[in-house]
């Protein structure tokens, strides 16, 4: 599944969207006309079910700022496969009703359903795979609340404190899905965290700054070891090419010299000495690179190939971040926590790095490093024209259930609804590289979408049915 | 968006509390929310000094007073049922088991810094209730958000009958020794328990799990008192002996994360008619977990109405100070929250808070 | 230690006159319940030179044969634990990666075990390393009895042991990793190993060129290195003789080719699907069995589909809370398995009265037959261990293993009377004093006071086989 | 195709057994048993027990049953089990608490009374932890029915409670200087705790016999040597029960009264039993360990200690004494009993009749009889044997536990 097409996203005109976007979903006009898009025969469903649906929708909010009117969504093998005015149903479908269809929102920094111990160890490299520590025989109950509260897939991270967490995933909540069916990609991110008070209480300024210098040399080392193998590769073309020619040349001058050395031999008979071979000498191989499965993940992400997410909060670390990783062109960087960006705001809009803002109700037993950060972080940078995305902070896996809450208070704190509803679909499904399944409602796409009785995030709407891979897993009733 | 017809803008800024708006004054807003749950469009409130004078859509403005058009939604101020700030940490006296007499007003700042944090959120007044670990800390106090005011000095006598109030080292040391003790407290008829006993002084009476709940509910019934159960998450399903008891809920906050049992154990407390509020767990940096909290039980199926009850009129009655706040009333005093939406719901923000008829947070 | 002193002397004392036999021996007993087929009613055992040479009612015995008369006993082949690792001082070797150790190195034969499980009569024993570990050593089979490890020798290489479930420091996430990077180091070790060979030839053959000289053909390379079909093979692995390879990675080689037996820890339901997975993958699959802790009756589907055989823990019963209720459910793990139709054996507790014979009353006493009882505890370990044509059962040609109980093995009045192992009487409850001791209270004088000296049962630190008290489902903290 | 799906869906639904819903509140039953273990000697074949408003209403040969099972005994009676919210449960302010109930101190939502039901103990007591030399009033009271523990009593203030040996001293400390807390007072040794109990009932017989004023403690005292409770003793070694009878002999010689006397946790009254007969005292047995030792004091118990106290005549319980792992559940005691030499009979009566009369509730309980309360456990095989278990479970003429759901 090749997905790691490095898009450039044009920096959104903030105000105009968002205005643009407001009024569609309040005012709610004609609308376009929706054309009918059926889905090609041969996509491969992100999980095979058998079950099939047809949902009649008031409103389709396809994606943030694009919504068609009383449409029928066709739910077929786990995927949409088709979406328009005059979708006919096959005979015997069940149908479901509701006012507004949009796409499930996603938990981009939740611990719900890893291994407890996998969340805590701090002992993980670049190389370790929170796939393996999903725990699916766990914490069933809390993830069929994350479903009913919408929530329909997480990123999860093993090793949230460590300086270095290992590869991410994002996985299903479905807790009738198997391991396999459950992860929607196995690497997802690289995850790394500056200056975080690691249970020992708050770390000195040159600690602090020396985890910034170490997330820098994990990417040279990347860099170096992808070099490095390039490298090899080429010298090794070389080496072999020439090696070809001069075995060539011998085969042709293997009788002169059998020759000589007959010649050679029958003197040194005669001389009753002792017969020295000709000395052969040729340039060696070049060596091949040990293979170093923590240096290759760092590679990927130095490439651009997975995002790299670091948790880091205080001004300092932040701006010294920003400042070492400006030499990594492809790096595709996020910042997680980000109590203090205010004050590097422009940078981090300039630079396109979007912020994963997790929410807080600031406990009074919150980290050194999270203090001061309330409710309207997210809306303050939102105004600075940074690309916020919302999370439940991966610390308990409760949490991930009360992510549309948590929103919805950073909505009455400052906040624009419309991009915090972006934050939760397809602002998440883009910057953990799943957009090609979930974020929208567009035909092909995997069928996790959610039917409200109104607008999403509102304190009156509640959620009615939830689909997840083309399985309906909740309904009023259950 | 605010139609200001008097020059209110000129005045300070919202951030220095207590500047009066003028003597007379009114506010109309789009939704204004009364006590029994009625919600009156484009009604306005009549405030003449710190108190009430009218509330209704038909009152006529006095020529000369101020009118403020909101376009959104007014209600009285919320009340927190426990909380620490403004007490900074004397709030229970470790040297004995009882304090007799105690009176957590006397550790009331006014103006502390943690104050500030309440108004945001909308919450004007708030109970000094001691933090667990002693059998009787004295009486809890309710006191404003900002400004002076001490609405009430003896609002309820406090009882510890949870684990967290009995010390291994310090009689009594289990809940048998417990009830001996206060059993004689109350025999002996004089003071703060003397008035309990004869139902005078309402009681809080912290309990956690749900067997102390069960042995505080026997207890109260045994002495025919009257107050409420502080603490208990699952409180909710022994709403009926509760009910019986004729006793009301201090709740925990709810959190976000906290457990679907504990939340749906308050909507069997609205089905059973219990009335009960919202303690904050502590100082101000938690002032937001109140709305969270109402937040999620609404979602679970509360109605908003309910909700909204349980932070004005009913925290009120259960602090034993329903005639002095917790709703829009003539006579009652003027703590009015101008929200942008309905305050129940999280997306909606505070934009104006008065204490007394003070503007003390936000602007008109 | 004096305990272990203590117990040795009991031991011989009564072992010493009773070892004259030559393996030769014939039992009268009132019944034999031969574990294959009908029990036999006032039957007769003949052993001859350790083997069992005739078994039935009316059977002729040779003249020099010294009869054992147990016509008031009932005879039954001795009880054979699949998995244990007790029976040594320190189970766990603290070396992530150590296939190269070998248990015989650590077996003490007067360990208080030996004896105690002798007089419970488990006669056939496989000692593998401890669970605390990523990939431990090598395992055997033991009879309890015998002076060296040599005597209690059964078969000396009975697999290797590895755990899904985290070693001490490790999370599931980290020890996932470790488990697959052992496996891909040995990958990249075999592939340097057959370059370097390679390159060795190249450049032997042009100095030969270059030289004149015609190269001699290579003289056959003996021992293949890589034989049978495994998961992955490294191409031209037949270059490097078996010798040749470091004798640390050569078990895992073993175990890639199914060689040997692997023995796979896994603590929780999700550690059977990581196991499963590495084993799979690695092709030794077929060469599995899983030893679970009883909360793994949860990934029963997996097992079975797997279609690998299990050791079940001590605790039969699992216990659960509730995470919403609050309220206990009990499980009993061995009928899960049955049901699901997975090969599983009985393994005994550290509580000594609580050996085979009880795990497998308390089968009987859920509701299951005493056929399928009595089987999980002889022949279906002794067929996972390979040995299902020497123990497990009473039937000609078999080893001569041999309890006489004085009434129905299930039964909780029952004592194991006689223990004869390969045709000599090695246990008599009568000389024993220890259980005289524990039964009727005094001491025979001349022997160690009462109770001074208890030999402590030994905790592994993972595999403490107390009931798990499920953590408190904490309704009422919240 | 679909109509047919629908025809087996409703014929599936009415063939699907009566599950246990509707049956929670069915109070009628009939049980049929090949074998009804009524009593100790006392065996009915192939008979039927009917119980109908709690109560056992008719037993004997023949008979129907909505349900049949191998065997039938009465619900099992444990004297001696640790059900508690651990310190909370105890008064430690001072060692002597006559007064005080551990009704007050128990929570009846704990997980660990439905787990005691399961294994067929109907009938409980719950006496105080062995902190103070004098711990309390204890409660019997039944471990199913409504979550309050005034409805489950069966019996209040049943027996006064108190310890003898290490435990109840462990934790104190001599007076050095200024005392730290209330910990630093007597008694720090075994004396002092034997001391403390003569002192107490010393002062509160001569306080009566003076005609002195008397408090809540000293009252709680007088009953017992009035003999209106008895007083379980919690004493593990030879040596603390031998200090017990003692005790009890002087309070006789001093004729302040003559209590009767039961020894819990007697894990040593094997070693010297003529005490025990001589003050006509009874015995329950802590959990019987798997390598001899066990309790706060190492004590040893035999394995044959059950069968000799029976031989000496020795009134015997057995009791899970709070262990929590299944294995040393109460019928596995009877069972580890009967391997020690104990006989059936005497094992049916070591966990029904005689805890029963022990606590004095056995007009209601401890065995099957018409009128006696409908506590019955139903085995799928010889009871106590290691192959059986208790498949079946009433309380009160309420099915808890269903023989039908089994397989």
């Amino acid at each position: 599944m090749s997905r790691r097409s490095t898009f450039n996203r044009v920096a959104p005109n903030r105000v105009a969207l968002a205005a643009l976007a407001a009024l569609s979903i309040i005012a709610a006009p004609a609308g376009a006309e929706p054309a009918t898009r059926t889905a090609p025969d041969d996509g491969d469903p992100a999980a095979e079910s058998s079950e099939q649906y047809l949902i009649n929708a008031g409103r389709v909010i396809v994606r943030p700022g694009e919504v068609l009117e009383n449409v029928r969504i066709l739910v077929r093998g786990g995927s949409i496969a088709a979406l328009g005015r005059d979708v006919e149903a096959p005979e015997g479908i069940e149908e479901i009703s509701g006012a507004v269809v949009c796409a499930g929102f996603i938990d981009p920094w939740s611990a719900l359903g890893v291994d407890a111990g996998s969340l805590r160890d701090q002992r993980t490299e670049p190389a370790t795979r929170t796939a393996d520590a999903i725990d699916v025989h766990g914490q069933r109950h809390l993830r069929r609340e994350a479903l009913r509260a919408g929530v329909v897939a997480a990123r999860v991270q093993a090793g949230g404190l460590a300086r270095v967490g290992g590869v991410g995933a994002v996985v299903r909540l479905n807790p009738d899905l198997s391991a396999a069916e459950a992860l929607v990609l196995p690497d997802a991110v690289l995850a790394m965290s500056v200056g975080l008070s690691r249970g020992g209480g708050a770390m000195d300024v040159f600690d602090r700054q020396g985890e910034v210098d170490r997330v820098r040399g994990a990417l040279d080392s990347g860099l170096a070891y992808r070099q490095n193998e390039v490298e090899y590769r080429y010298d090794l073309e070389e080496w072999e090419k020439a090696m070809a020619e001069k075995e060539a040349d011998l085969e042709k001058d293997f009788k002169k010299a059998k020759k000589d050395r007959d010649k050679g031999l029958a003197k040194a008979e005669e001389d009753d000495k002792e017969f020295k071979e000709k000395k052969y000498k040729e340039d060696k191989k070049p060596r091949k690179p040990s293979f170093d499965s923590n240096k290759a993940a760092l590679a990927r992400a130095a490439h651009g190939e997975l995002p790299l997410v670091v948790q880091v909060h205080r001004a300092a670390e932040l701006r010294e971040l920003l400042k070492a990783t400006a030499g990594v062109d492809r790096l595709r960087l996020v910042l997680a926590g980000a109590t203090e960006a205010e004050s590097v705001a422009e940078t981090l809009v300039e630079r396109r790095v979007s912020v994963l803002v997790a929410p807080s109700l600031a406990r009074s037993d919150a980290r050194d490093e999270w203090a001061g950060a309330d409710l309207g972080l997210a809306g303050r940078l939102e105004q600075a024209g940074v690309e916020v995305l919302l999370g439940s902070g991966g610390e308990t896996p409760d949490l991930t259930r009360d992510l549309p809450l948590l929103a919805a208070s950073a909505v009455g704190h400052g906040l624009e609804r419309e991009a915090a509803f972006e934050a939760l679909t397809i602002g998440a499904a883009r910057s953990l590289d799943v957009a090609d399944q979930l974020g929208t409602v567009e035909v092909g796409k995997s069928a996790d979408i959610l039917v409200l009785d109104g607008a999403p995030l509102l304190g009156t709407t509640s959620v009615q049915y939830v689909f997840s891979a083309g399985r309906l897993v909740v309904t009023p009733q259950n | 968006m605010l139609i200001l017809s008097l020059a209110l803008a000129s005045l300070a800024p919202a951030s220095k509390p207590l500047a009066p708006v003028s003597e007379v004054f009114a506010i109309r807003a789009e939704q204004l929310h009364l006590a029994d749950g009625t919600v009156l469009e484009n009604g306005l409130v009549l405030v003449d000094g710190d108190t009430i004078a009218a509330v209704g859509s038909g009152v006529s403005v006095p020529a000369g007073a101020a009118l403020v058009e909101h376009a959104g939604h007014l209600t009285t101020g919320l009340i927190a049922l426990g909380e620490h700030a403004g007490g900074s940490g004397e709030l229970r006296d470790s040297t004995r088991t009882v304090l007799a007499g105690g009176r957590l007003a006397h550790a009331f700042a006014p103006g502390h810094s943690q104050l500030e944090a309440l108004l945001a959120e909308g919450i004007t007044s708030l109970v000094l209730a001691p933090s667990a670990g002693s059998l009787s800390a004295g009486c809890t106090a309710v006191v404003k958000s900002a400004g002076d005011t001490v609405v009430s000095e003896r609002a309820q006598l406090h009882i510890g009958l949870s684990s967290a109030s009995l010390l291994s080292n310090r009689r009594p040391t289990s809940y048998s020794g417990a009830l001996r003790d206060l059993e004689a407290l109350l025999s002996s008829a004089h003071g703060d328990f003397g008035a309990a006993a004869r139902g005078e002084l309402p009681v809080l009476i912290e309990a956690r799990s749900r067997h102390e709940v069960q042995r505080a509910v026997a207890f109260v019934a045994e002495h025919k008192l009257r107050g409420a159960i502080s603490g208990a998450p699952l409180a909710g399903e022994l709403a009926a002996d509760i009910a019986a008891a004729g006793l009301s809920v201090i709740s925990d906050p709810r959190s976000p994360g906290a457990s679907q049992r504990s939340i749906d154990a308050l909507l069997s407390l609205a089905e059973a008619g219990v009335p009960f509020g919202f303690k904050l767990a502590s100082p101000a940096r938690h002032a937001n977990t109140l709305r969270m909290g109402v937040a999620l039980c609404v979602r679970r199926g509360l109605s908003p109405a309910t909700a909204l009850r349980s932070l004005t009129v009913d925290a009120a009655r259960i602090a034993g100070v329903d005639e002095r706040i917790g709703a829009l009333a003539t006579g009652r005093d003027a703590d009015l929250v101008l929200w942008s939406g309905h305050p129940t719901d999280l997306t909606s923000s505070v934009k104006a808070v008065l204490i007394d008829g003070q503007l003390v947070y936000g602007e008109l | 230690m004096r305990s272990t002193i203590q117990s040795a002397l009991a031991l011989t004392l009564l072992a010493a006159p009773l070892l004259a036999g030559d393996g030769r021996l014939a039992i009268r007993a009132g019944k034999i319940i031969t574990q294959a087929g009908e029990a036999i009613i006032d039957g007769t055992i003949v052993i001859e030179n350790g083997r069992i040479t005739a078994v039935g009612a009316e059977v002729e015995v040779p003249w020099d044969v010294e009869v054992l008369d147990a016509t008031h006993l009932t005879a039954f082949p001795g009880f054979v634990e699949a998995h244990g690792n007790r029976g040594m001082d320190r189970p766990n070797e603290n070396i992530d990666v150590a296939p190269f150790l070998n248990i015989r190195d650590s077996i003490d034969p007067v360990n208080f075990y030996f004896e105690d499980s002798l007089r419970w009569g488990v006669t056939t024993i496989n000692v593998q390393q401890g669970a605390s570990c990523v990939i431990g050593g090598q395992g055997m089979v033991v009879k309890p009895f015998g002076m060296t490890v040599e005597e209690m020798l059964v078969r000396p290489a009975s697999g290797i042991k590895l755990s899904a479930s985290p070693k001490s420091g490790k999370s599931r996430a980290t020890q996932a990793q470790a488990l697959r990077k052992a496996f891909t180091e040995l990958e990249h070790y075999l592939a340097g190993l057959v370059q370097k060979q390679k390159d060795g030839d190249d450049s032997a053959r042009r100095e030969a060129l270059y030289q004149g000289r015609d190269l001699d053909s290579e003289e056959a390379r003996e021992g293949r290195a890589q034989a049978g079909s495994a998961a992955w093979t490294v191409a031209d692995l037949e270059l490097i003789p078996r010798g040749e390879i470091d004798e640390k990675q050569a078990p895992l080689l073993d175990l890639v080719e199914g060689r040997i037996p692997a023995w796979f820890y896994c603590g929780a339901p999700m550690d059977v699907r990581v196991a499963l997975e590495v084993a799979r993958k690695n092709g030794f699959l077929a060469q599995t069995t899983l030893v679970l802790a009883s909360s793994c009756w949860k990934a029963a589907d997996e097992i079975a589909e797997a279609g690998v055989p299990v050791v079940l823990s001590a605790a039969l019963m699992h216990i659960e809370r509730d995470p919403v209720t609050g309220e206990e459910i009990e499980t009993f793990v061995p009928k899960v398995f049955k049901e699901k139709g997975v090969r599983y054996a009985l393994a005994s507790s550290n509580q000594s009265t609580q050996s085979l014979w009880f795990q497998a009353a308390s089968c009987v006493a859920q509701g299951m037959s005493r056929a399928e009882a009595l089987a999980a505890v002889t022949t279906v370990p002794a067929d996972i261990l390979g040995l299902g044509k020497r123990v497990g059962s009473l039937e000609k040609g078999k080893d001569g293993n041999v309890l006489l109980l004085s009434g129905d093995p299930l039964s909780v009045t029952s004592f194991v009377e006689y223990v004869v192992l390969e045709g000599s009487t090695v246990y008599d409850r009568s000389k024993d004093v220890r259980m005289r001791h524990l039964l009727e209270g005094e001491t025979p004088e001349g022997t160690a006071p009462a109770g001074s000296e208890e030999p402590k049962v030994h905790e592994h630190e993972d595999e403490v086989v107390t009931e798990e008290e499920p953590v408190d489902a904490g309704e009422d903290k919240e | 195709m679909i109509p047919t799906l629908l025809l087996t869906l409703a014929t599936a639904a009415n063939l699907a057994p009566v599950t246990g819903t509707q049956d929670d509140e069915r109070t009628r039953w009939s049980i049929h048993a090949e074998k009804i273990y009524a009593a100790p000697g006392e065996l009915i074949e192939n008979g039927s027990v009917r119980v109908d408003a709690g109560k056992i209403t008719r037993l004997g040969s023949g008979g129907g049953g909505d349900i049949s099972v191998y065997a039938i005994t009465a619900g099992l009676v444990d004297a001696s089990v640790r059900i508690h919210e651990d310190r909370l449960s105890v008064e430690e302010s001072s060692e002597i608490q006559p007064a005080l109930r551990v009704a007050d101190t128990l929570d009846p939502f704990s997980h660990l009374w439905q787990r005691q039901l399961r294994s067929g103990v109907t009938t409980v007591m719950v006496s105080p932890l062995d902190r103070n030399v004098v711990g309390g009033l204890s409660v019997v009271l039944k471990t199913g029915g409504p979550e309050n523990i005034a409805a489950r009593t069966v019996a209040v203030d049943a027996a006064l409670c108190g310890a003898i040996g290490s435990s109840p001293s462990r934790g104190n400390h001599a007076v050095y200087g200024l005392p730290t807390d209330f910990f630093s007072r007597r008694p720090t040794t075994r004396m002092g705790v034997e001391w403390e109990w003569r002192r107490a009932f010393y002062d509160a017989a001569l306080a009566q016999r003076h005609g002195a004023e008397l408090d809540e403690d000293a009252r709680g005292l007088l009953q017992v040597l009035a003999g209106v409770r008895p007083l379980f003793i919690q004493a593990w070694a030879t040596q603390d029960i031998r200090t017990a009878a003692f005790f009890v002999e002087e309070m006789a010689r001093e004729d302040f009264g003559q209590i009767r006397l039961i020894v819990d946790a007697a894990a040593e009254a094997w070693k010297e039993p003529a005490f025990l007969v001589r003050t006509g005292a009874g015995v329950v047995l802590p959990p019987f360990p798997h390598n001899g030792r066990s309790g706060p004091d190492r004590a040893f118990t035999a394995w044959s200690s059950a069968a000799q106290l029976h031989a000496a005549g020795i009134p015997l319980a057995l009791s899970s004494h709070g262990a929590q792992s299944p294995a040393d559940r109460l019928d596995r005691q009877a069972g580890y009993a009967m391997r020690g030499g104990l006989p059936f009979d005497a094992a049916l009566a070591a966990v029904t009749l005689t805890p029963a009369r022990m606590l004095g509730v056995d007009e209601s309980v401890g065995s099957i009889a018409v009128g006696k309360d409908a506590d019955l456990v139903l085995w799928n095989g010889e009871p106590f044997a290691a192959t059986s278990r208790a498949v079946g479970v009433l309380l009160e003429g309420r099915l808890i536990v269903d023989p039908r759901e089994e397989n």
